[in-house]
């Protein structure tokens, strides 16, 4: 599989580190809602099909980026950057 | 029929031509007491419990494609209960005892050769780890031996337990009863012991929706043959491992502490037997045994990302050769003959789900990671046994879907809540 | 500064000069000052300003967003960079000790170098003058084109030895020669 | 059969020279031709027997020419570098080469193990899943009869024999990048290529043979006016030459996985008879093609029919091959058998080599006028609607019987005619090869016209082309390659205009112009052993009783019978296989559907894949210091990717001796260890405190610059997640360490939480494990010991109090020294660059001398850590929360921080959890790593209450003693319990105490 980091340009996979579902999103710090947190790390719709998640491109820029993927196929739609520098780098 | 030597040989002489389906192809009724969604491995066994055991025998196994077309006919066999933590240990016992007698329990030979499960260890701290696991298996009744490095070398002669090796070889964690199984015997071996008991067994008929008779789950929407139709059932459960999130999506059920990735296996080309055990890598993630025919089976990581793909990368194929060979330096020649994907349930804790609900009416035995195989008698005897109760069995009754949000997961790893580290 | 002690590199008895074919010629130095700046969405034209004022012979690569590592053949440079970059503009990080630098040259150099990392050495792809971030492995790489056949590799001290054990047996094929 | 060398000239024995050379098969020697394959030579020195096979014993020859080959499987070379299951027809012969046979006992001709023949039927598909399963006995007899019979099955099953001696080559990789890869070199390969080169785009063509060509270098056809053979070298030697193409030989592209990246294994030095040890064995290339074009072209499948197995029975176009390509004839009297045109051409070309072709049996009536007059060329008697019923002969063949077949009912005549032939040249058509695209899950149709599947609708960036893409021949195999090419390049997006795409368009062909569809007949039905897969003995009966016992899914069949399954993964007998189900099910195949192709392509070394890694597996990482604890004679050992020492021993010391000399040194005097390998990480910026704060569960607000403080960090379900102390360098500066495992994903959690979370702090994270080397100075004369070298700054009490951090010089070394404890000790850690690392170790050695310093490994640092209560990763295990390891008060209640939400469920609170304590031995014996505590006696211990963690022999209390996770344990103070370790076959007497052994007031760090 080859994503595009927004910064470095199209690498293999192996050069990122998955961390998973982008649409699970923490709680904000002063919401201390059990129930929120508990949905937040252990809630996942896991689809079949378009999936959002976040993948760190740690062997090159370390920038986080917003992969969305066919999780059937495998095809990558979109490789968004996520994080301080988001906006620049769109 | 029943199948025995005697069998075989008057058949043959018969020109093999009276031999009859190995199951029935039955058309679906209109009502069942129990539907169980999946023809896999833990769908098949837990309508063989339900039946045996339970004498619930109007029961319908559901499959969407061909019986057994998911992981229990893509794994690589291991059977084994070398757990640490306490429910797992249980577990898997009990599921060691079912296998022991399983060809006889179904009249099927499943081929379950009890080996040897050796996990090495590659520091003197990864020694007492494995000690304290070893130990635990022989509190609770599990054989364990834990081998130093020269017993280990006499196991598996292939084996570098060189100082030189990178990761030197210090010993290992012998469970000496534990060991294979044929994958695709048990899928075929429970489906013929179940329908012989009743059970209807659906092929290429796919679960399209559920019925619902207010909040409670009524049984199911199938299309079969091209036609839709409906499936009712007091109860209705599910087993469908990597696709349980699919399925359970129709059921209303939008969210689970589940995620699907692919695990990929592989096998050479068969040889004359070399290595005798089923043995794993302690400083990398690698488990390899050799099949009857002669082919090294062998695994190691899946492929982290979430997938319904039923195939995998490259960059795992380099991870596991390199092991593979890293371990036994003189299989860089030996080939590669196929490597497969199954999709796999990840938990958020490495251990599975066998529970009532999480709706009414339904039934739930998912999250099984990749241990599902060696899982199959036990899980299919605990869901049969939960299914007939509405309560779960003591075995499985740690086994829930609140342990996640309670703070009780069983983690054996301690990797925490993100699916792909277990 | 100095008097500042003598800096060990970890491959003193490895990079042993070799003559052998010029299709491959290895060799490995240690920075006198390497430091990464990294600056905040809203300076980074400010941070970069600074930077271009801090004279001296050094070559500034680009890392990541906003973040540049400067390779500088003058020691200090660390200091000097603060001074100018507070907290306020961005974080000024000393990594002079944080890596070794392998230079490969030759005209098998980027067969080399493409034997243990996937990225396209083709010029056009990786331009003269640039920088790409990848790994050979487990080891982090920053890696800068000199030249059409010509590279400087930024690697991780603590594991300089295991990489330079891997080019000399990828250039071996070749033939090589350290300098 | 007695297949001899052809007289040699031009166009029979196209690819041999002159050279002569000699080798070895079971242990006779022969001698064979520079270009011959070992196949082509056995079979020229009529050598027939080659192989036994996998179930029945039975004896084989060659059947193909390629690398799908079912039957002449061969062991090759000896010692490390044995390798079974290796198919003659691949391996190309050079000097001295050493094969023998295989799964045959004693010999190949003789082979007794063939007995497994008469159990015949009882040893069909299915057979082992009925039976062995062993008198119904109490107990868990059955397994063990099972586990009998195993042992004996394992024995005689499997194919070649391994070795247990390492492999002595290397492997090594490449990665590639191409704007279209051209996988095949045929004609539809080398016209696709020529056209893509010819844009300037990045070219790669992969070639599995050692020469490049493909069915151009046998055919008879001429092109532009040229020999296709001549043409075809022509234009490979042109692409080579170019600089955007790069050809690559002997190089099979084996997989396709996401995104176009393809995985393909050069065969460097494999048909060397010298081989320079520089250069690997093989080379794995990981190639990244912008687009693809796919031209693998098709393999020739047999019919099936009764004794099709017999040595002397091959495919009709490898038969063909073998007499043009290596001037071999496959027999003394070969008769062709086929359901197609293509048979007809190969027994043309077949005489007009030189081979005696004595008769055409073909299964249909009607044959053109044009295709008959071939059998009249080639004199041989001609049998339209005819089929094999048997093979005469055991161990060869002698002759067939034929008889009248009807085409529509597959009924055969009785009108049996026997022709006296010893080879049989098969044809049953053509199935493209689309593993590749089928790999990738693309979904293969069904061409009732071409009588085969073709690849189906790409999912990716490829295009078929030739017979691949069921365009057969060579006038179409050029204009489907140039359309692929033209069809890649706009996937890349060069567009060639109309008219020079025109321009360019296929050469000029002269030669046959025939119909590739054959007759759909798969089987001949005679009732004998008729074979579908050769390699795994798997008979047309099998497959009927397959479906009989409602096997009838393709992947049952496949599992059920094992179709398919062998080493050639069915190459030659998929599409027969599914075609006799589909007869038996009275369904159409196309409603049969097919086995998706698993890759590899052809099976590969595990060697290859592995590359440069083999024999690497992993990076090796160094502190600054690793040579001075080399010197030392320290125990290095492997620490995930660390190599660390364990002790420093004295010569005659055990491990045991060594750590407990090191402690007592310590708590004597002083001691060095180095600490380099902690993970650190440079943290700046604004809001660096909030985020300190935000990440670790105790108070990080308000630590003072020039101050550090031992942090705890949590997940966000509660439990530990890792420790450290992290300094506070500046007012915006602080630099924080980690557990030496944890570095890595601790930088990946803070990473997460900067950009994913909260991305509005101005945060700044970099690792700088690599840039500071570490040595902890402990022991009380430590700061006796740092006073005698250290310049510019204080080191007293009140210079540098507990946990202050000052800014020195020892030497001429800028160092960081911070006062820090994890042995319980007055005690300092002095951080330098890295590359002076060395230098300071050396410089607190010498200035330790006068007070007896001691270089002290991981054993002793964790003893002093136990004695003194401090956690480390193996109570930090991520199954404990800080309540669990009495850090109850590491956890602030004045903030929200990562896991504070979580970490308040009720459960976390419960009083029988697994809590730290300390055991202590109560009748000196050691407790060993691993145990449990339990109740009872060794014989009846009962259930495990906890288990130790972290276990030594502490000097300080002159006694065993061991943290420990005891249920409920703060309150248990006192008990006596035991330890039990029944794999260690220990048990010993216990007293559960408090974790805090050594001056649990903390006087001596403070002091």
């Amino acid at each position: 599989m080859r994503l595009t980091c927004p910064y470095c340009g199209p690498r293999d996979h192996q050069e990122f580190t998955y961390r998973g579902d982008a649409s699970a999103v923490r709680p904000v710090l002063d919401n201390t809602s059990i129930d929120d947190h508990n949905a937040y790390i252990y809630d996942r719709t896991n689809p079949d099909g378009l999936h959002r998640e976040l993948w760190n491109h740690t062997s090159g820029c370390r920038t986080h980026i917003i992969v969305e993927r066919n999780t059937i196929t495998h095809d990558v739609v979109s490789c968004e950057p996520v994080g301080p520098f988001a906006e620049q780098l769109k | 029929m029943r199948y025995s030597a005697f069998a075989i040989l008057k058949n043959a002489l018969r020109g093999n031509r009276d031999w009859t389906p190995a199951w029935r192809k039955p058309e679906p009724r209109n009502n069942y007491d129990v539907i169980i969604v999946g023809g896999g491995g833990h769908g098949l066994s837990t309508a063989f419990y339900l039946a045996s055991v339970h004498g619930i025998t109007n029961v319908a196994v559901i499959e969407k494609g061909y019986l057994g077309s998911g992981n229990v006919g893509r794994n690589t066999t291991i059977v084994r209960s070398n757990y640490r933590l306490t429910p797992n240990t249980g577990f898997y016992e009990k599921s060691m005892d079912l296998w022991r007698e399983l060809s006889h329990s179904l009249n099927y030979n499943v081929m379950f050769s009890p080996r040897g499960v050796l996990n090495l260890a590659h520091t003197p701290g990864q020694m007492d780890t494995h000690a304290e696991r070893g130990n635990q298996m022989r509190l609770m009744g599990v054989q364990s031996e834990l081998l130093d490095r020269d017993q280990v070398a006499r196991l598996n002669p292939g084996l570098d337990v060189s100082g030189s090796a990178r990761f030197p070889v210090h010993g290992g964690l012998l469970q000496p009863d534990a060991g294979n199984a044929r994958h695709d015997a048990v899928a075929w071996g429970y489906a013929r012991a179940a329908d012989q008991l009743g059970v209807d067994i659906l092929e290429n008929t796919e679960v399209v929706g559920f019925l619902k008779d207010g909040d409670r789950i009524a049984g199911v929407e199938v299309m079969r043959n091209g036609e839709p139709m409906e499936i009712r059932a007091a109860k209705t459960a599910v087993a469908v491992a990597g696709n349980t999130g699919r399925v359970m999506k129709m059921a209303g059920v939008d969210k689970l502490p589940i995620e699907t990735t692919v695990l990929q296996a592989f096998v050479s080309e068969s040889i004359k037997p070399i290595i005798p055990t089923v043995t794993t890598f302690g400083a990398g993630h690698l488990y390899v045994s050799q099949s009857d025919k002669g082919g090294l089976v062998f695994g190691g990581n899946i492929d982290y990302y979430n997938s319904y793909a039923q195939r995998g990368n490259l960059p795992v194929w380099e991870e596991v050769t390199a092991e593979l060979i890293a371990m036994f330096p003189a299989f860089a020649r030996l080939r590669l003959l196929r490597s497969w994907g199954g999709v796999m349930d990840m938990s958020m804790d490495g251990s599975p789900i066998i529970t009532t609900g999480p709706l009414p009416g339904m039934y739930l035995n998912a999250g099984w990671c990749y241990g599902g195989f060696k899982a199959t008698p036990a899980s299919g005897w605990c869901f049969a046994h939960t299914i007939a109760n509405d309560k779960a069995h003591r075995l499985n009754e740690a086994f829930t879907l609140e342990r996640f949000k309670d703070g009780n997961p069983i983690d054996e790893l301690g990797a925490g809540p993100t699916p792909w580290y277990h | 500064m100095a008097d500042l002690a003598e800096k060990l590199s970890p491959l003193h008895e490895l990079a042993m000069p070799r003559s052998g074919s010029d299709k491959v010629i290895l060799s490995e130095r240690l920075c006198d000052s390497l430091v990464q700046v990294q600056a905040w969405p809203d300076s980074v034209g400010e941070v970069e300003k600074q930077i271009k004022q801090t004279r001296g012979k050094r070559n500034v690569m680009p890392t990541g967003p906003g973040r540049w590592l400067i390779d500088d053949q003058s020691e200090g440079l660390e200091e000097k960079l603060r001074k100018k970059i507070g907290a306020e503009l961005g974080a000024v990080t000393g990594l002079t000790h944080a890596r070794v630098v392998v230079s490969i040259s030759g005209e098998k150099a980027t067969w080399v170098l493409a034997s243990g990392i996937a990225l396209d050495f083709d010029v056009t792809a990786f331009p003269i003058g640039t920088t790409q971030m990848s790994h050979h492995h487990e080891i982090g790489l920053t890696i800068y084109r000199v030249g059409e056949n010509s590279f400087d590799l930024y690697v991780f001290t603590s594991l300089v030895r295991s990489f330079w054990h891997w080019i000399e047996k990828a250039s071996a094929e070749i033939g090589y020669s350290v300098i | 059969m007695s297949g001899f060398r052809l007289n040699l000239r031009d166009g029979v024995g196209a690819n041999l020279s002159d050279n002569a050379i000699s080798f070895s098969f079971d242990g006779k020697n022969y001698r064979g031709l520079e270009g011959d394959t070992l196949a082509s030579a056995l079979l020229a020195n009529g050598v027939s027997i080659i192989a036994r096979s996998f179930k029945y014993h039975r004896p084989r020859g060659v059947f193909t020419a390629g690398s799908e080959e079912p039957n002449a499987l061969i062991t090759l070379h000896s010692g490390g570098r044995t390798e079974p299951n290796i198919r003659a027809t691949e391996v190309e012969l050079y000097e001295g080469l050493v094969a023998r046979s295989q799964n045959r006992w004693p010999s190949v001709n003789f082979d007794l193990m063939a007995v497994n023949q008469l159990a015949g039927k009882a040893f069909s598909a299915g057979f082992y899943y009925k039976t062995f399963m062993g008198p119904a006995l109490q107990g868990h007899k059955a397994t063990r009869f099972w586990w009998l019979c195993e042992q004996l099955i394992r024995r005689a099953a499997g194919l070649g024999r391994g070795t247990t001696i390492p492999d002595p080559d290397h492997y090594a990789r490449m990665n590639a990048f191409c704007d279209v890869l051209v996988v095949g070199s045929g004609a539809a390969g080398l016209s696709a290529a020529r056209r893509a080169a010819a844009s300037g785009a990045r070219i790669i063509v992969c070639e599995e043979s050692a020469r490049a060509g493909g069915a151009l270098v046998s055919t008879p056809d001429f092109i532009d006016g040229e020999p296709a053979r001549d043409w075809s070298a022509d234009q490979i030697s042109e692409l080579s030459a170019m600089d955007n193409v790069c050809v690559l030989t002997r190089t099979t592209v084996q997989s396709y996985f996401d995104d176009n990246t393809f995985f393909a294994v050069e065969r460097v030095t494999d048909h060397l008879s010298h081989k320079d040890k520089t250069s690997p064995r093989q080379r794995a290339w990981n190639i990244r093609a912008r687009s693809a074009v796919i031209a693998t072209g098709a393999l020739e499948r047999p019919m099936v029919f009764a004794g099709n197995d017999r040595p002397g029975i091959m495919l009709a176009d490898s038969a063909r091959r073998y007499a043009i390509e290596f001037g071999t004839a496959p027999g003394r009297a070969v008769a062709v058998f086929t359901n197609n045109d293509t048979g007809w051409l190969a027994a043309r070309d077949m005489a007009k080599a030189g081979v005696i072709v004595t008769a055409i049996v073909d299964v249909r009536a009607d044959i053109e006028p044009s295709i008959r007059s071939i059998g009249e060329e080639c004199r041989a008697t001609i049998h339209s609607g005819s089929a094999i019923k048997s093979v005469k002969g055991m161990r060869g063949v002698s002759g067939i019987v034929i008889a009248n077949y009807n085409e529509l009912t597959g009924e055969l005549g009785d009108d049996s005619k026997s022709i006296a032939c010893d080879c049989v040249a098969v044809s049953g058509g053509w199935s493209p090869a689309f593993h590749l695209t089928s790999q990738q899950g693309g979904k293969p149709t069904w061409d009732a016209e071409l009588q085969a599947f073709l690849p189906g609708e790409p999912l990716q960036k490829w295009h078929g082309a030739g017979a691949m893409a069921g365009e057969f021949g060579l006038t179409r195999a050029f204009r489907s390659g140039e359309e692929a090419a033209l069809k890649a390049l706009a996937d890349i997006g060069v567009t060639i205009p109309k008219q020079a795409a025109k321009a360019g368009s296929g050469p000029d062909i002269d030669g046959d112009e025939i119909d590739y569809a054959p007759a759909p007949v798969f089987e001949i039905n005679s009732g004998g052993k008729s074979f579908v897969d050769l390699q795994h003995d798997v008979t047309a009966e099998d497959v009927r009783l397959a479906h009989r016992e409602g096997f009838v899914s393709v992947e049952h069949l496949k599992r059920y019978t094992t179709l398919g399954m062998a080493t050639d993964q069915g190459k030659t007998s998929n599409v027969t296989g599914l075609a006799i189900m589909a007869a038996a099910s009275n369904k159409p195949i196309a409603d049969t559907g097919t086995t998706r192709f698993r890759p590899p392509y052809t099976p590969v070394a595990m060697g290859a894949i592995a590359g440069e890694k083999y024999g690497h597996l992993a990076a090796e990482r160094l502190t600054p210091m690793h040579d001075i604890h080399v010197d030392l004679g320290a125990n290095m050992y492997a620490n995930g990717p660390w190599m660390r020492p364990e002790t420093y021993n004295l010569p005659g010391e055990t491990v045991e001796q060594a750590y407990i000399r090191e402690t007592r040194a310590v708590r004597a005097g002083a001691g060095l260890v180095d600490v380099s390998t902690l993970g650190k990480i440079d943290v700046q910026g604004p809001d660096a405190a909030e985020f300190l704060n935000r990440v670790y569960s105790n108070g990080f607000a308000k630590l003072p610059v020039g101050k550090a403080r031992y942090g705890l960090m949590l997940r966000e379900d509660g439990f530990l997640f890792d420790d450290g102390t992290t300094w506070r360098l500046d007012e915006h500066r602080y630099l924080m360490t980690t557990t030496t495992a944890g570095a890595g994903r601790v930088m990946e959690h803070l990473e997460y939480y900067r950009d994913f979370v909260w991305p509005d702090l101005k945060v700044a994270l970099a690792s700088v494990s690599d840039e500071w080397a570490g040595v902890a100075v402990a022991g009380p004369k430590s700061r006796d010991l740092l006073k005698a070298c250290v310049k510019k700054c204080e080191v007293t009490d009140k210079g540098l109090p507990f946990m202050g951090i000052v800014d020195g010089v020892i030497g001429d070394i800028p160092v960081k020294i911070a006062r820090l404890s994890f042995s319980g000790e007055l005690a300092f850690e002095v951080y330098c660059g890295a590359h002076w690392g060395s230098a300071l170790w050396h410089a607190l050695m010498s200035a330790g001398e006068k007070f007896n310093v001691v270089p002290y490994g991981l054993e002793a640092l964790s003893t002093l850590r136990i004695e003194k209560g401090h956690v480390a990763g193996p109570e930090l295990n991520g199954r404990t929360t800080p309540h669990d390891l009495g850090l109850s008060g590491m956890v602030s209640s004045k903030k929200n921080f990562v896991g504070s939400v979580l970490l308040q469920r009720e459960t976390f609170g419960k009083e029988d959890r697994l809590q730290l304590v300390a055991v202590k031995s109560l009748d000196g014996q050691r407790i060993r790593g691993g145990s449990h505590l339990v109740a009872g006696s060794k014989v009846q211990p009962g259930g495990s209450q906890g288990h130790t963690t972290s276990t030594c022999f502490s000097p300080e209390l002159g006694s065993y003693i061991s943290l420990a996770l005891l249920e409920g344990g703060y309150k248990r103070h006192g008990e006596k319990l035991f330890a039990t370790n029944p794999v260690r076959n220990a048990h010993v007497a216990v007293e559960v105490i408090s974790h805090h052994m050594v001056d649990p007031e903390g006087g001596r760090m403070r002091g």
